[in-house]
């Protein structure tokens, strides 16, 4: 391996734990959302480093492209007041703190052992040049994993659909409010009176 | 091309009696036409089976491999094609139904092609998941292969008889009937236990529909009963399942969910004992034996009449029939140990004690229920008793008790449609005003009685005769268990021939009976084919002991071997395999560690020498 | 008669076939379609198969007595196809439905057949107005069916299809009128005493396919002498001075089972109650099955399975004792009846107890000879009390008081033929010299003193002594039946002059009769002349269908004692049924007595029971009867109400099995549901109620419960785990031990736990050593993890010695050949170590 | 040792370690909805790493890497449904506090 590669390596471990970091421990929403996409930067270039040029591209796109901006879209509409603080004790915050701490001895062991358990460390052998290659995922998605992959868009429209008719909300409402005021239907008669189209007046109007 | 020319003139005489019964009539209507058709193609098998030497002509080797296929797999498509069908036009759902039952009864009129006197039937193996050594694998032998006759005829009949009475929500109805229907013939012919498993259970769900929505009063409390009940079961089931294929994988080195495989597997004590009570658990439940009975009484009486007959006619004969196949046929040791004490129960706590409980129910339906108690207990009676007598008299009762036990529900369905209630107190002197009703009625309760010439002797005299002369159940408690169940015969009689005094007998005192119809052409109909059978079980059993005499005499060899062979295990010795004992009942075993995945095509086989090649190097 | 014989050689007489067949073609045709056919139709084809089944039953009769010659038994035979199989695993019995025929069933057939065709010929006038004319004839077409299949059947289940098929038809017949509550609750009653009988002869079919192996008559015959085995009936009770509980032999468990279904067939004690409450069926019916065939059945079962009857004194000794017991208590029941048809339905519970103790002392052929002659005289009477009641209905629509004694008197001038037929019938009954009753009583009453059953020389197996009878029994049995001798002259005298003698009682049945000079006691007299309006219709004489069936069978009842006439040197008959019951008559011992006294007896009986009914009902018309009833009126209700049996009955048996019922509903309903579903139920919530607590409904804190288990998870890999496997091989003494592995574990081991471990911490998993019977080994094992934590584990490993004293004769194969340490092993044996196991059975099978 | 940075298993494993375990921190510590969906992220993202470098080290077939796929695409679904949601939740109770959202309660 090469001193660029070990500097490249280096600099994306550290690029992706400081944005992992970013993320779990800012307070606006916007910098963890950036925090995100700086990870997700850096295990793309890891991907890189792994020969799974494939998997670094669809990162980028699918992750940086589309999760953070969807973040990022629906941090804005929410807008600063929906992560306001709301007064009084916050509930359950020992089951939280707890929970933090224990997960941090628990990844601590495992480290441990995951580090310890071997005389040596696994090197990577060599590998084919297509390894990772975006033809060589191609042909194993659209055979051997056809069907799981077809299974994937089903759930991804699915999801699609969920999505739509979870944010939706209030739809019933609103289609009550237009049945009971029908627009009128005249067609020839040229520009309308906003009054007799059916819109409320504007202020100088009424 | 071969087989199939075999199949189809195998099935040419049926196929052109029924033509004819359906054709030659004057003025019936198409279900009709059905009805008679599938009478007249009856009365050929009856015929063709009653003639001396008819079973030697057929070819075994003409064997389609795919009917069993075709046969369980019909009414399961079947139940999803229904429902891409319009909801509002029931009679195209009711038509598209017939003609899936209709069509699976003819297919299953060809399992009559094999004699059935040695060895599995159109097994059919297909690899399923090879890394758990689960396998597609499905055949018939004697013992199954009345009961997915009986399936296949009970079914329709019971269709039919709810098309009658059921006019809200037909395509759910439907549906549930061709799943219901699926699932029960595809848990008797499974052979892999995974693939049992999971037909056993597919069934509860098209139960639980046809108790839940067309139900009585109290329908969610029935359903869920039975659901519970029934469920606890297959729990415990599974576990023991899956612990005797861990056994297999630790000692043949592969697993296997075959049943081939896994009655080789001889357990030490403690672990035998808790399988068996596994697998008990579920069976007993099922059938249902005495103390965890209470669940058939309250879905018999919420159950509407078609789900009723289901559930009487088949559903009961899956946990016989799993006892059967599951606890004689791979849990020998602690099967015989038991079976005296399980006899006990068998015979005062279903026969004698259901017959007590039935005789002092009002509901008629009620009483019914409790009299399937009973006649399962001489079942499983004939179970334990553990010679072939007692086995086949098991078997043929379970096919009578189908035919007996489903005729008398649809018979009081008959007169719940027409009066609302099933209380005998409101009934009473209906033989002046439904006078074939009662003859049709009396004649069924004498076959369910046990009558000499019914085909309920035949059964109860086998049990009775296989219980006198046990060897499983010991010189002391085979007779006395005899007697037990010689006296249920006296009790049968008594609250059969209350109920059928309380509602036909003396005079007509409810005013609301007086305008009543005799039975109509839906219900003869339904009922024609089970009286006829009634009389052909009860004058020529030989016609179906015959076909499952090869599969008794093996079943009864293996659990005598292998309770030989746990009887030499000691207490906390390793579990063992038994020797391989070849023979027809073999074919089909799952020979060794299941091929993994299949070689990768193109690239990525190409990716693999590669990697081979340079996977060593560092 | 050579033309038959060539046409149905013995051993294929498909004639047999024929008769039994044609009655249930004539059932079926006339059920099915009597409806449409119409009355005409119907009668024909009731009618006819019955005769023709007749004639053909002649003809087997005829064939049969041909062939039989002498002292060997002969038999045709008609086998048809196989009913089933049972396969009990130590005999194999193929059961066929086949039909034999011998001098006792040829006999039984003529009568069965014969008596049948007269009866549908009585039906046919006597049944013609009724709605369900075409259901009668198909239920009493059946039942000769049944009946036929009953005496044919060459094998107990056979002879079961019958045995139940005359019980339906018999439930059928007496709840023909089915609208009346009564009569269909009493066809209830005989059906369900009957199936009480039938379980015994269940119980006895069983016993007898466990004792012999087999259930046709040849072969229960062939191997009798099992039935001597011992059975114990009953747990050792030493406390009780049993210490080996109570041994029988088979033959009386068998014997008492069979016996329990004939009394229950037959009305004997204590299941007799059916029959007097069966005479709610039409009339022919009680002719025809409750007098003449089906009631027999049970002595013609005794008869048939004579050989295994006598195998039990004991069994023979009950046999006669209830038979004479069911004789003397009938008869006094039939003293206090006032309608016909039971006083007649008495009487043939007293003449059945008559026929059971003459089988019970051995007299087989005096007991059937018995059915035959009764057979005629009872179905006489009953017939007789038919046309009579045929003639009563003429004035009253009533079932009750058309049968009431009370309401008849005088009938002989309006009833000419009836009146002969009945005297001719009664003369029979009562035993007047040279009438068939008469032979066939005396020879029961004389072989009831002189036979008994011996004992000498068999023993049951296991060395116990057969019970032998009492010395007085014979004394006993003979004065028993004598007494009821006496008693039977006496009530059917009574009756004979209660029916046809003194005056016409019945004209204040007609509706406009006047209560108030109905309560004065012989108001009746003036009322013999009444006026045009109160007369009504008179009684008349039955159409000729009716009459003329009266008259033959009247005829026979005169003659056919002379077919075994001892008095006159005749003995027909019994050299006729000689060869069927030569097998048991061996058994049976007999003192040789002077006949002329017990002639003697016999007469004077007869004309004591007569003459004191004559001087009491005839010359004193009913004064002392009155009066004795006036007298004791407690005791005269007590005989009235049939001694109150039923209503004791009521209270136990069926009270107590009705306690018991909703005890199981109760126990269903409480218990079993209770704690199977409720309590489960009850728990489970209790379960949820508490355990809904813990939800707080905050994501963080299920993520917490999450964490807490992998925490768990993570203390558990951080501890180290002496775990190991043990791989044993009892018979082989090869032991292994394998360390389970773990993340970076290392161990050591210490193979002879001196304390000192046999080296430092490395990659060695498994030990493995050899060890001899009975010998204990000590191993130790340390683990050590990355964290530098240990683990320590004792093992002790002990080969047990092999068991050779275990029961199982099997283990012991299986442990001979590796008996010595090292042997070689045979690789096919079952206990195989593990790791060889798979390969045998990969390659085993291609 | 230096020079082989990056080309042995563990020092991918541990990176996605860390990772997971922050993402599992975060989800746990922080109340806002949003930043535990992004915790979630984190965690896939973790995984999806040991995944591909699991396949780096034992190169017989491309398993991993597409299982790394299809992760992504569920997470891409779970992140619309999620905000989805949080949308939902925002609508209902004005805020985006986990810890407001405990309706499940009794």
């Amino acid at each position: 391996m090469t001193l660029v590669g070990n500097i490249f390596f280096v600099l994306m471990a550290a690029v992706s734990l400081l944005g992992a970091i970013g993320t779990v421990a800012s307070r606006n929403p916007i910098r963890s959302a950036v925090g995100l996409l700086v990870t997700i930067i850096g295990i793309a270039g890891l991907f890189l480093e792994l020969k799974a040029e494939f998997m670094a591209a669809i990162q980028l796109i699918v992750y940086a492209g589309a999760v953070v901006v969807l973040f990022v879209f629906v941090v804005m509409l929410l807008g600063p007041d929906a992560s306001k603080v709301p007064e009084g004790p916050p509930k359950g915050w020992a089951a939280r703190a707890l929970g933090g701490a224990a997960m941090a001895v628990f990844a601590g062991i495992a480290s441990y052992l995951v580090l310890d358990s071997r005389p040596a460390p696994v090197p990577f052998p060599v590998v084919h040049a297509d390894h990772g290659s975006v033809e060589l995922v191609g042909r194993e998605l659209f055979t051997k994993q056809l069907v799981p992959f077809e299974l994937t868009t089903a759930l991804l429209i699915v999801a699609v659909i969920g999505a739509i008719a979870v944010a939706r909300a209030h739809v019933e409402k609103k289609t009550k409010a237009r049945d009971e005021r029908p627009a009128p239907q005249r067609f020839f008669v040229g520009p309308l009176h906003p009054r007799d189209a059916g819109h409320p007046l504007p202020k100088e109007h009424a | 091309m071969n087989t199939t020319a075999g199949t189809f003139f195998v099935l040419t005489p049926y196929l052109i009696a029924f033509v004819l019964g359906a054709l030659l009539p004057r003025q019936k209507n198409a279900v009709e036409r059905f009805g008679l058709g599938a009478v007249a193609a009856l009365a050929v098998l009856f015929v063709k089976g009653m003639w001396p030497g008819a079973q030697a002509d057929a070819n075994p080797a003409g064997e389609w491999k795919n009917l069993l296929d075709v046969i369980v797999f019909l009414p399961l498509f079947g139940a999803v094609a229904v429902l891409f069908l319009p909801r509002q036009s029931p009679a195209l759902l009711r038509k598209f139904t017939y003609a899936v039952l209709g069509v699976d009864f003819l297919v299953s009129l060809g399992l009559l092609s094999a004699p059935m006197t040695s060895g599995w039937h159109f097994q059919h193996v297909v690899e399923w998941i090879p890394s758990l050594g689960i396998r597609y694998h499905v055949a018939v032998d004697g013992l199954s292969f009345w009961l997915i006759l009986l399936t296949t005829l009970t079914t329709p009949i019971a269709v039919h008889v709810s098309f009658g009475s059921v006019q809200t929500r037909v395509k759910d109805l439907c549906f549930a009937y061709l799943m219901l229907h699926g699932a029960m013939l595809g848990a008797f012919v499974s052979l892999d236990l995974f693939l049992f498993f999971v037909f056993w259970e597919l069934l509860l769900v098209p139960m639980i529909i046809l108790i839940g929505v067309w139900g009585g009063v109290e329908k969610i409390k029935a359903a869920y009963k039975f659901f519970l009940y029934t469920m606890t079961g297959s729990m415990l089931m599974l576990a023991a399942i899956l612990y005797l294929v861990y056994t297999h994988d630790k000692l043949a080195g592969y697993p296997s969910f075959d049943y081939l495989a896994l009655s080789r597997i001889v357990l030490p004590e403690r672990a035998a004992w808790l399988c068996f009570l596994g697998f008990l658990a579920a069976f007993a439940i099922k059938v249902p034996m005495f103390p965890v009975h209470t669940w058939l009484p309250d879905a018999h009486v919420q159950a509407p009449t078609g789900g009723s007959i289901v559930l009487a006619a088949i559903l009961l004969k899956l946990g016989t029939y799993g006892f059967v196949r599951f606890c004689m046929g791979m849990q020998g040791g602690p099967t015989w140990s038991a079976a005296a004490t399980l006899g006990g129960v068998a015979v005062f706590g279903g026969i004698l004690y259901g017959a007590l409980v039935a005789w002092k129910q009002d509901d008629v339906k009620r009483l019914v229920a409790y009299s399937s108690v009973a006649h399962m207990g001489f079942v499983m009676l004939g179970l334990f008793a553990g010679n072939a007598a007692g086995v086949q008299g098991s078997m043929l009762q379970m096919l009578n008790h189908g035919v007996s036990t489903g005729a008398l529900f649809l018979l009081v369905g008959v007169i719940y449609d027409r009066r609302h209630t099933r209380l005998a107190r409101e009934l009473g002197g209906l033989a002046k005003v439904m006078p074939v009703y009662a003859a049709v009625f009396v004649l069924v309760t004498m076959s369910s009685i046990g009558l000499p010439g019914t085909n309920g002797f035949v059964g109860e005299f086998m049990v009775v005769m296989g219980t006198f002369t046990s060897q499983v159940l010991g010189p002391k408690h085979s007779v006395s268990q005899g007697v037990g169940a010689a006296f249920g015969v006296v009790l049968a009689a008594v609250y059969m021939l209350s109920m059928v005094q309380k509602m036909f007998f003396g005079p007509l005192t409810n005013d609301k009976n007086r305008g009543l119809n005799d039975l109509n052409r839906r219900e003869t109909i339904a009922l024609a084919p089970l009286v006829v059978l009634v009389f052909v079980l009860g004058f020529f059993p030989n016609i179906f002991l015959s076909r499952m005499s090869a599969a008794t005499d093996t079943l009864i060899d293996r659990f005598t071997e292998s309770r030989k062979a746990y009887a030499g295990l000691g207490p906390d010795s390793d579990p063992i395999l038994q020797p391989r004992r070849g023979g027809p009942f073999e074919q089909g075993y799952p020979e060794g560690p299941p091929q993994t995945a299949p070689t990768p095509a193109g690239g990525a086989e190409a990716l693999n020498t590669h990697a081979g090649k340079v996977g060593g190097a560092p | 008669m050579q033309a038959l014989t060539s046409l149905f050689p013995p051993n294929d007489v498909t004639l047999l076939a024929f008769i039994v067949l044609l009655p249930l073609v004539g059932a079926f045709i006339n059920g099915v379609f009597g409806k449409r056919l119409g009355r005409e139709a119907v009668t024909l084809m009731g009618l006819s198969v019955i005769g023709v089944a007749f004639l053909m039953s002649l003809g087997c009769f005829l064939m049969l007595h041909e062939q039989q010659t002498g002292e060997q038994a002969a038999r045709l035979v008609w086998k048809g196809w196989d009913w089933f199989t049972l396969d009990t695993g130590f005999s194999r019995v193929v059961l066929t439905v086949g039909f034999s025929l011998d001098a006792l069933n040829g006999t039984m057939a003529l009568v069965v057949t014969g008596v049948g065709f007269l009866i549908h010929l009585y039906s046919w006038k006597y049944m013609e107005e009724d709605p369900g004319y075409y259901r009668f004839f198909a239920y009493l077409n059946l039942f000769i069916f049944s009946m036929l299949v009953l005496i044919f059947g060459d094998s107990l289940p056979v002879l079961f299809v019958g045995w139940e098929g005359v019980g339906l038809c018999s439930y059928l017949l007496i709840g023909f009128w089915f609208d009346g509550e009564q009569n269909a609750s009493a066809g209830m009653k005989a059906f369900i005493t009957n199936r009480i009988g039938d379980f015994g002869l269940l119980v006895a079919m069983g016993l007898l396919l466990l004792s012999t192996g087999s259930l046709d008559w040849s072969g229960i015959e062939a191997n009798r002498q099992h039935l001597l085995d011992g059975m114990q009936i009953f747990p050792n009770l030493g406390w009780l001075g049993l210490p080996n509980g109570i041994m029988v032999s088979r033959a009386t468990l068998v014997g008492l089972a069979l016996f329990l279904g004939c009394a229950g067939k037959s009305a004997q004690l204590p299941l007799y109650v059916w029959l007097p409450d069966a005479m709610a069926g039409p009339t022919p019916v009680s002719a025809l099955i409750h007098a003449a065939t089906m009631v027999t059945a049970g002595v013609y079962l005794v008869c048939r399975l004579s050989f295994v009857f006598v195998m039990s004194p004991f069994v023979m000794f009950v046999v006669a004792v209830i038979g004479a017991a069911t004789a003397l208590f009938a008869a006094t029941i039939a003293f206090a009846q006032t309608d016909i048809k039971k006083v007649l339905a008495y009487s043939t519970v007293s003449q059945l107890g008559y026929m059971f103790l003459g089988v019970g002392v051995g007299a087989f052929t005096a007991g059937f000879f018995h059915v035959i002659t009764h057979a005629f005289f009872k179905a006489c009477l009953f017939l007789g009390a038919g046309s009579v009641i045929h003639a009563m209905h003429a004035r009253i629509h009533d079932n009750d008081q058309s049968q009431d004694m009370r309401n008849m008197g005088g009938l002989r001038r309006y009833l000419p033929y009836t009146f002969v037929t009945f005297l001719a019938a009664w003369a029979a009954i009562v035993g007047f010299p040279l009438t068939s009753g008469f032979f066939s009583k005396d020879a029961i009453l004389l072989e009831a003193f002189s036979s008994h059953i011996a004992t000498e020389g068999r023993v049951i197996t296991g060395g116990e002594t057969l019970w032998e009878w009492p010395q007085a029994t014979g004394t006993v049995l003979y004065a028993i039946g004598l007494l009821t001798a006496v008693m039977t002259a006496f009530y059917m005298t009574r009756l004979l002059i209660g029916i046809f003698y003194g005056d016409f009682r019945g004209w204040k049945i007609v509706q406009k009769w006047k209560e108030p000079k109905h309560e004065h006691g012989d108001h009746h007299h003036e009322h013999e002349e009444p006026g045009p309006s109160m007369k009504g219709p008179e009684p008349h004489e039955s159409p000729w269908q009716m009459w003329v069936p009266l008259a033959i069978l009247a005829a026979l009842s005169l003659v056919a004692g002379f077919l075994n006439a001892h008095l006159l040197q005749i003995h027909w008959f019994d050299e006729w049924l000689e060869p069927v019951f030569k097998t048991a008559r061996t058994a049976v011992e007999h003192k040789e007595v002077a006949e002329a006294p017990f002639l003697v007896f016999a007469v004077t009986a007869f004309a004591v029971g007569v003459g004191v009914a004559y001087w009491v009902y005839q010359v004193k018309k009913g004064e002392p009867a009155r009066a004795f009833a006036e007298g004791s009126p407690g005791f005269y209700k007590l005989v009235r109400d049939k001694w109150r049996v039923d209503e004791f009955y009521e209270e136990t048996f069926i009270g107590g099995v009705d306690l018991l019922a909703v005890m199981a509903v109760w126990v269903d309903k409480w218990i079993v549901d209770g704690i199977v579903a409720r309590l489960t139920a009850f728990f489970t919530s209790l379960a949820g109620t508490v355990l809904r607590y813990t939800q707080t409904g905050r994501v963080q804190a299920y993520a917490f419960t999450m964490v807490l288990g992998m925490g768990g998870v993570g203390w558990f890999f951080f501890l180290p785990h002496a775990a190991y496997r043990r791989t044993r091989d009892d018979l082989g003494g090869k032991y292994t031990l394998t360390a389970m592995p773990g993340a970076s574990y290392q161990y050591r081991w210490d193979e002879n736990a001196d304390g000192k471990w046999d080296g430092g911490f490395g990659n060695k998993t498994q030990v493995a050593f050899n060890l001899d019977p009975d010998q204990t080994k000590k191993v130790r094992l340390q683990v050590r993890n990355a964290f530098g934590l240990t683990a320590t584990r004792d093992i002790v490993v002990h080969r047990p010695k092999p068991d050779l004293s275990g029961a199982d004769p099997e283990a012991l194969k299986l442990l001979e050949p590796t008996g010595a340490k090292g042997a070689p092993r045979n690789g096919q044996a079952p206990n195989a170590p593990k790791g060889a196991a798979p390969a045998p059975a990969r390659g085993g099978q291609p | 040792m230096f020079q082989s940075l990056g080309t042995v298993v563990e020092h991918y494993v541990l990176i996605a370690g860390v990772i997971f375990t922050l993402g599992a921190i975060g989800f746990l510590v922080r109340r806002n909805v949003l930043v535990q969906l992004m915790s979630i992220e984190l965690m896939l993202n973790a995984v999806n790493l040991a995944l591909v470098a699991f396949n780096r080290a034992y190169p017989g077939n491309m398993t991993g890497q597409i299982f790394a796929f299809f992760i992504i695409a569920v997470a891409a679904a779970e992140a619309a449904v999620g905000l989805a949601i949080v949308l939902a939740f925002y609508r209902l109770k004005g805020t985006v506090m986990s810890d407001e959202g405990d309706q499940l309660k009794l």
